[in-house]
């Protein structure tokens, strides 16, 4: 049976074993469409209970976005953008539940330089492991999307779960359960490709031709999918990357830096190795000693000679 | 009865017994106590830099954390021993610059670099207090320290995590690394240089050269500072004059 | 009822959750325990329910109340976390922030747990005991009714008293509102609302 | 709601008007997106304002508040100048054929009747002429001009779309992409569901809001169908069982009333209510008054009431104005002729007009007693909060009285939602501290003060003791103990309509059993059936839905007698077969009425005899034309706000509605467009629930912070940048919020005239865990409405302007 609940680790940060890889999986994502979302924060309230996060009470700013941005304690976030369509003249009030993404290929994951501080399930979701996180913040410098929070009290990263706790025995994440207008669906990724598709459909019946899926393939495709009545333009929706992928400088940080950094210290130690194999010691003879001596006495005399005449 | 001085560190004390055996090297001040003591501060943070900052580049050399009482305390020391390096470092510099100033023997010296791994000291000109390689080590940490120390900042999320864009410390993260890696290679072959020239470690642990050492590969400054050496009557007779 | 059997099957689940990833990290020793440490345990495993209604608007979404203490004698229970019911018809296990944070409520900071009474002047409450506030209540409204009570307009019979007040609270439920309803008119009190009003 | 929540989904097109359904009911508004995705459903939303609910629309169509009447007048007219109506519902079930008395007349915005001096009407035109036979005039034809339909075409002839624009500020284009959308579902097949809430009845003439939709969908023949209907989302969460139960000045539980004065005894009083058809064979289900009057005055006095004593008639006390309301009731203190107010759950110093007032009023009293599970502002008015509740306690000389209460999960009972669903539900946990229950404190009032009454004696104190309270423990009445008193039980053994014969002492299987003589109590004749024989229906848990209808029949209890959907006998065609197969409720089988609901009609009425649909009615059918049955007018018409930033376009003599009371000094409180010109309104957000859930740290967290909305042209204006503090005051008061500078709220055009629009948020006040702000009462005026009295919050005046913080934010942002 396919299990989507399994806790079966696929990846695995800064290690270097094989995980296990023999069983089939289903891989789970939350669809969120922004077509039906009313902004109403119900998943925010539902996160913050189900994972006894409670932020700070701020102020307001004179936006709605509350808190203003992602913190260690708001995992997931509202955003709020008022978008006059220059096609039809419409506002727009578009509402993008933000949060983490839970790629294929996940950015933090590759910077991770702690053996599993993050995690990425056979089900696809990418978790956090406080216990063994470091605080270094690399995480954050390796997603595409800016999620991942370094809290001020412990110094350790959060972001959200996905519910693994109740994923894990079944249940929707607490967002996606809570949601009243069904904005947010759960299910397996293909049943949440499908029923986007649906969804699609319907949005261009509606005059929204460039409907669509978010799913970017520059990350691997996600485990938390958009459906956007402006596919062609996700930078729309508060700064959704149009094309995300995990940085080259990241790639080449984790990948050909490695590389070339073990190989220059290698290098320059074997040198010195073989150096000295081959050329052997740099040793001082003792004419060279006597040659000193004479070389001072000489000075000393001269000095001396000085001193008489003058 | 004549009064023998005994000037082997360079110092003449008198002797409370005449000595029947006569030295047969003098013995060349290289560094004071203070400067000793300043480059293996440096040492030591540079090393200890090494090892924790390697266990959070690759996982591995993760096993490193350990040091250090675990990753979270790596995480957390490295930046501050960082820190601490700049600050002795520049000491050092500010010590050493003027003499690291390179010169017409560098460049002479640098042609000759094949003589100079195969040994053949004899074919090379006479050099000062430092030769090119010398000064190229010093030159090179000091660059890569600078660049390692503001990168170093651009990264440390705990005071300057909200400073900087995320594409800044992306680039930061990578020059950090890049450089660390390009300095401790450095520093290998400065170890190196050490175990391979006989007789330099002395220069770092007790202070001085013996004459030879001095003569063989920096006979130049030898000469500077031969008149300055206290008499050592002792060898007339040796020389059974 | 369906829920009841749905989480005991949601136990099992915990089970099987566990299991596999047990078995998935076999071999792999240092897998394993990453696996656990990653997942929080589930937390509602063996917490009472209890089926409630949303106190906040009418749509009236279905509850549960997850209470810690399963009713034995020495447990005292507590209400642990609020989850939409999904037998409701209407809100299928969906709620809206307010009923997403239900708790809160249930746990204010500001809630009235005791009894507090501020005299005339005074610049801060003081707790009392129920008997105090409630004697004291009666008297202030048997004393002005007795004083104020209008039993005839002229020969017409009116058992009005229109010199206090009583407003009924829409969050109560209808077994308040009745016997709220009956104590109120059987004193033949006219200015008498609730918040329908508004 | 005639229809419920989930039967939303069935709906072709959703108008959400004078509501934000997005907004303050996600949960049900869930059904409105379903209706969208699986019924191709449209949405329309009509608003002041681009809200949640606009969001997800297919249409959005601004209007100045306070104008709505114009604008589904217009849509009236657009329906019935281009033939878009169900021509045999119009017939068959609504008195659009009925012909009206000579001598009604309407001119310059008044109706027939109006004294100046009185504010009020005489109504005797307003009403059918009556035939020979005694019964109605009805011209099949609707050509008599007085019939009904010529009536309503003439009095709705000049909300042309450019009067609609002028009066709305709504573009002419998107009002008649609005009548285009709606007039689609005058076909039978489509139905549009109606969504409203405060957005309507929140004004001087919020009745009649209501009433021009009412106008609308009759015309449309969506009344009674699946997926159609007029829905009041409602407030609180059991705001309609404190309706149903009457906790108000004027009702007796199942709407029945309180007598008046000039009602001395029970026969003049019974004379007046049971109302005979006004055609033959209607059921006009009210000739049952009595029993349902007779049972509930034994269910509070048992045997005290009986026939010889007119069933303690005198024991009810009697009116002397149509209400003593909150808005009255806080006059009368003002005027210092209160001496206390007893408050269940309830935060009236925020809740109500003029912040001022409500604070002198309180000030005026002698004793305050709430209760409440949370620290209420009320509770505190004489608390000094620095600016936000700036009073000096050593001159208010009121007692007052802080009762802790429990909370919904900390007690059993019912509720009753806006789809007239009786739910039951459990106690979760103990309450803490010294909490008692709202009926344990009622009951302790209740047992002292009839204990002294016994002892010491006292003004009329007959319907105290005598008052029925044979509870178990009779300081703590339990939830079911009062339920059965609720759905009613037999005294003596009663024979209902199929001849079985019930024993004394059982409960009824519902109000068909009540009688006029006695034999039966019962608490609340619309609750009948809710605690039967069979047990307790409000707890029932059966979720099946038969025929995917969105009815689940068997899920708690609905009131009237378990029906789901009201005048469901309206979906079928006169002959009985439902208008459409698709929206399938009910139909005849040649013997009896069968379906998915419980039928709105008399079960084996067989559909020729004549009977309407609309058996609650004298008529049997729906009114377009209300008679003598509302203050201020049989027909709708547009009156602007008391506080309005424009004269009325329509009848330029008329300021507010001409037959809403109001109070002298609160007609002194109004301002004039030229001092305070811009357009306010009060409105919630999702993220609270009025000043209740700024005690829930999460919901502070998610809305932390007073502000007011205004449009970007306002802010350049005003040199306003978003997150500024600005005060916004109006002639009675004065208030700091944050400025929240949007897109979303666009200037309107009126008559010429721009109208700036200011939006104010309810959530905040100075306890709990947000910052501490103001509620938009400081400054709203009190005036309600002609029929209900309700405060006019949705449409007044104020002015803005950019200032500095409060003095404890001085520091902070």
């Amino acid at each position: 049976m396919a299990d989507y609940a399994s806790l079966d680790i696929r990846q695995r940060s800064a290690s270097t074993d094989q995980p296990p890889d023999i069983r089939a999986h289903q891989e789970v994502a939350k669809l969120i469409d922004v077509s039906k979302c009313i902004g109403c924060k119900a998943c925010q309230a539902a996160c913050e209970e189900w994972n006894d996060l409670r932020d700070d009470v701020g102020i307001n700013v004179g936006v709605y976005d509350n808190p203003h941005d992602l913190t260690a304690k708001t995992w997931t976030l509202m955003r709020f953008t008022e978008y006059e369509n220059p096609e039809t003249n419409n506002l727009e009030w578009l509402i993008r539940k933000d949060g983490c993404m839970h790629c294929s290929d996940p950015g933090c994951l590759k910077a991770c330089p702690s053996p599993g501080a993050i995690v990425q399930y056979s089900n696809g979701i990418v978790d956090f492991v406080e216990e063994n996180c470091i605080g270094c913040a690399y995480c954050v410098k390796g997603c595409p999307f800016n999620i991942p929070r370094i809290s001020k009290t412990d110094r350790k990263a959060y972001k959200c779960t996905l519910c693994s706790d109740r994923v894990a025995v079944g249940q929707a994440p607490a967002c996606a359960k809570a949601c009243p207008t069904g904005a947010i669906m759960f299910g397996t990724k293909e049943a949440m490709i499908e029923q986007a598709h649906d969804r699609v459909d319907d949005l261009k019946s509606r005059g929204f031709k460039q409907a669509g899926l978010y799913d970017p393939k520059g990350v691997g495709g996600t485990h938390v999918m958009y459906v956007l009545h402006h596919n062609d333009k996700p930078h729309l929706y508060n700064g959704l990357p149009d094309d995300p992928k995990i940085s080259p400088l990241v790639a080449f940080w984790k990948g050909g830096a490695k590389v070339f950094g073990l190989a220059t210290m290698g290098f320059a130690a074997l040198a010195g190795f073989f150096h000295y194999v081959t050329a052997g010691p740099n040793e001082v003879v003792p004419e060279e000693e006597e040659e000193a001596i004479d070389l001072k006495d000489r000075a000393s005399r001269n000095r001396d000679g000085e001193a008489r005449l003058s | 009865m004549t009064i023998h001085t005994d000037v082997r560190d360079g110092e003449s004390r008198p002797l409370r017994e005449v000595r029947t055996e006569v030295p047969e090297v003098i013995y060349v001040p290289r560094y004071t106590g203070l400067q000793r003591v300043n480059h293996w501060i440096t040492a030591i943070l540079f090393t200890l830099l090494t090892l924790s900052g390697l266990a959070m580049f690759t996982p591995f050399l993760n096993f490193l954390t350990a040091l250090f009482g675990g990753g979270q305390a790596t995480r957390a020391i490295h930046p501050w021993l960082g820190v601490a390096l700049v600050v002795s470092f520049t000491f050092l510099f500010m010590r050493f610059w003027r003499l690291n100033i390179p010169n017409r023997d560098d460049v002479e010296w640098s042609k000759k670099i094949g003589d100079v791994v195969t040994n053949r000291e004899d074919r090379l000109p006479e050099l000062g207090k430092y030769n090119a390689g010398q000064k190229g080590v010093f030159w090179g940490q000091t660059i890569l320290i600078l660049v390692m120390f503001v990168t170093g900042l651009v990264i440390w999320n705990e005071y300057f995590g909200q400073a900087t864009t995320i594409e800044t410390q992306r680039w930061a993260l990578l020059a950090h690394s890049l450089a660390a890696v390009i300095a401790i290679a450095i520093i290998f072959v400065h170890i190196y240089a050490g175990i391979w020239v006989r007789g330099t470690g002395r220069a770092m642990v007790r202070g001085t050269v013996t004459g030879g050492w001095a003569y063989r590969h920096h006979r130049k400054w030898l000469r500077q500072i031969a008149g300055t050496l206290p008499t050592r009557s002792g060898s007339v007779d040796k020389r059974g004059h | 009822m369906t829920v009841q059997v749905s989480r005991r099957g949601l136990l099992k689940g915990i089970g099987v959750g566990i299991a596999g990833g047990t078995l998935g990290a076999l071999g792999f020793g240092d897998l394993q325990p990453a696996a656990a440490a990653a997942v929080r345990p589930f937390k509602l495993a063996q917490m009472r329910e209890t089926r409630n209604t949303c106190p906040y608007c009418s749509v009236s979404c279905g509850v549960i109340l997850y209470s810690l203490g399963d009713r034995s004698k020495n447990a005292k229970s507590a209400v642990m976390h609020v989850e939409g019911d999904p037998d409701h018809p209407v809100n299928r296990g969906t709620l809206c922030p307010k009923g997403s944070s239900l708790l809160d409520f249930i746990r204010s900071e500001t809630r009235t747990k005791y009894p507090m009474y501020r005299a005339a002047g005074a610049s801060e409450f003081k707790r009392v005991s129920w008997d105090f506030a409630l004697d004291r209540i009666a008297t202030l409204l048997k004393e002005d009714r007795d004083r104020n009570f209008v039993a005839k307009n002229g020969d017409l019979t009116v058992n009005r008293w229109v010199t206090t007040g009583f407003l009924g609270a829409s969050a109560t439920t209808n077994e308040t509102a009745w016997v709220t309803y009956k104590t109120v008119r059987s004193m033949g009190a006219l200015v008498f609302d609730n918040q329908a009003r508004v | 709601m005639t229809n419920l929540w989930m039967d939303i989904k069935h709906a072709d097109v959703i108008t959400v008007m004078g509501g934000n359904a997005a907004e303050a009911h996600p949960c049900g508004f869930k059904w409105v997106v379903e209706a969208k995705a699986h019924n191709n459903a449209k949405l329309i939303v009509i608003d002041p304002r681009f809200t949640r609910t606009a969001s997800v629309a297919d249409l959005y169509c601004p209007i100045r508040q306070g104008t709505d009447i114009a604008f589904l007048s217009g849509v009236a007219k657009y329906l019935i100048d281009n033939d878009k109506l169900q021509h045999r519902y119009l017939a068959a079930y609504t008195n659009a054929a009925f012909v009206v008395k000579e001598g009604y007349a309407f001119d310059e915005g008044l109706f027939s009747g109006y004294s100046e001096d009185k504010r009020d009407y005489d109504k005797t035109t307003w009403d059918y002429e009556i035939g020979p036979d005694g019964y109605a005039v009805v011209d099949e034809t609707m050509q008599h001009p007085r019939s009904v339909m010529q009536l309503l075409k003439k009095h709705i002839s000049i909300y042309t779309p450019e009067m609609v624009e002028r009066i709305c500020g709504s573009p002419k284009e998107t009002f008649l992409k609005v009548c285009q959308m709606i007039a689609e579902t005058s076909s039978p097949e489509k139905t549009m569901t109606s969504l409203y809430a405060l957005g309507w009845t929140q004004h001087a003439k919020g009745s009649q809001n209501i009433r021009s939709m009412c106008i609308v969908q009759t015309l449309l023949g969506n009344i009674g169908m699946l997926g159609g209907g007029m829905n009041a989302l409602r407030g609180h969460s059991n705001i309609q069982g404190l309706t149903d139960i009457g906790l108000m000045s004027n009702l007796i539980p199942g709407y029945l009333n309180i007598p008046i004065e000039k009602e001395p005894t029970y026969s003049d009083y019974i004379a007046k209510r049971q109302f005979k058809p006004l055609r033959p064979g209607q059921m006009s289900y009210w000739q049952n008054y009595n029993k349902f009057f007779v049972s509930f005055q034994k269910a509070m006095w048992g045997d005290k009431a009986q026939k010889e004593n007119d069933w303690a008639y005198d024991y009810l006390p009697k009116l002397d104005v149509p209400t003593y309301d909150i808005v009255r009731g806080f006059e009368l203190a003002k005027q210092g002729k209160m001496s206390g107010y007893v408050i269940q759950g309830f935060n009236p110093l925020l809740s109500f007009p003029n912040r001022a007032k409500m604070t002198e009023a309180f000030s005026k009293m002698k004793f305050v007693v709430v209760m409440d599970p949370l620290q209420t502002e009320t509770a505190r008015f004489w608390e000094n909060h620095g600016e936000y509740n700036d009073v000096d306690p050593s001159k208010i000389q009121t007692e007052v009285f802080e009762l802790p209460t429990t909370l919904f999960a900390e007690e059993e009972g019912s509720l009753s939602n806006s789809s007239r669903w009786l739910q039951w539900h459990w106690q979760a946990q103990e309450a803490p501290g010294e909490c008692r229950s709202d009926i344990e404190i009622m009951s302790a009032l209740f047992l002292r003060i009839r204990a002294m009454y016994k002892r010491d004696g006292g003004a009329f104190p007959d319907p105290i003791v005598n008052l029925k309270w044979d509870y178990a423990i009779s300081h703590s009445p339990t939830a079911i103990e009062l339920a059965r008193e609720l759905n009613g039980y037999t005294l003596a053994p009663v024979t209902d309509a199929s001849g079985t014969t019930i024993p004394a002492g059982k409960q009824v299987d519902g109000f068909a059993q009540l009688k006029d003589d006695g034999t039966t109590a019962c608490g609340c004749w619309i609750y009948s059936g809710c605690y039967t024989e069979k047990g307790n229906m409000m707890a029932r848990r059966d979720n099946t839905d038969p025929g995917d209808r969105g009815i689940a029949p068997n899920w708690a209890f609905a009131w009237p007698a378990n029906r789901r959907v009201l005048y469901n006998r309206a979906s079928c065609d006169p002959e009985g077969k439902p208008w459409s197969e698709k929206k399938k409720l009910i139909e005849w089988n040649g013997k009896q009425w069968v379906g998915f609901d419980v039928p709105d009609y008399g079960a084996t009425v067989a559909p020729d005899k004549g009977m309407g649909p609309f058996i609650l009615n004298q008529e049997g059918v729906a009114r377009l034309w209300t008679r003598g049955l509302m203050r201020d007018g049989p027909f709708p018409t547009h009156y602007e706000p008391f506080e309005s930033p424009v004269a009325n376009a329509a009848f330029p003599k008329i300021k507010g509605s001409p037959a809403a009371r109001i109070f002298k000094g609160d007609l002194a409180d109004l301002g004039t467009s030229a001092e305070f010109p811009y357009a306010a309104t009060s409105y919630r957000l999702t993220e609270h629930f009025h000043s209740w859930t700024k005690h829930s740290k999460i919901n502070a967290i998610l809305q932390p912070e007073m502000f007011v909305e205004i449009s970007e042209q306002l802010a350049k204006e005003k040199g306003i940048a978003k997150g500024d503090w600005v005060r916004v005051w109006s002639k009675r008061g004065s208030l700091k919020a944050k400025a929240v500078v949007t897109k979303r709220i666009k200037p309107l055009v009126c008559d010429g005239k721009t109208v700036h629009v200011v939006g104010l948020p309810q959530h905040w006040g100075f306890i709990g865990e947000t910052k501490k702000g103001w509620h938009p009462n400081t400054l709203t005026p009190v005036v309600g409405d002609a029929n209900t009295e309700t405060p006019e919050f949705k449409a007044w005046l104020v002015n803005i302007e950019p200032t500095s913080p409060p003095a404890d934010r001085q520091r902070t942002v």
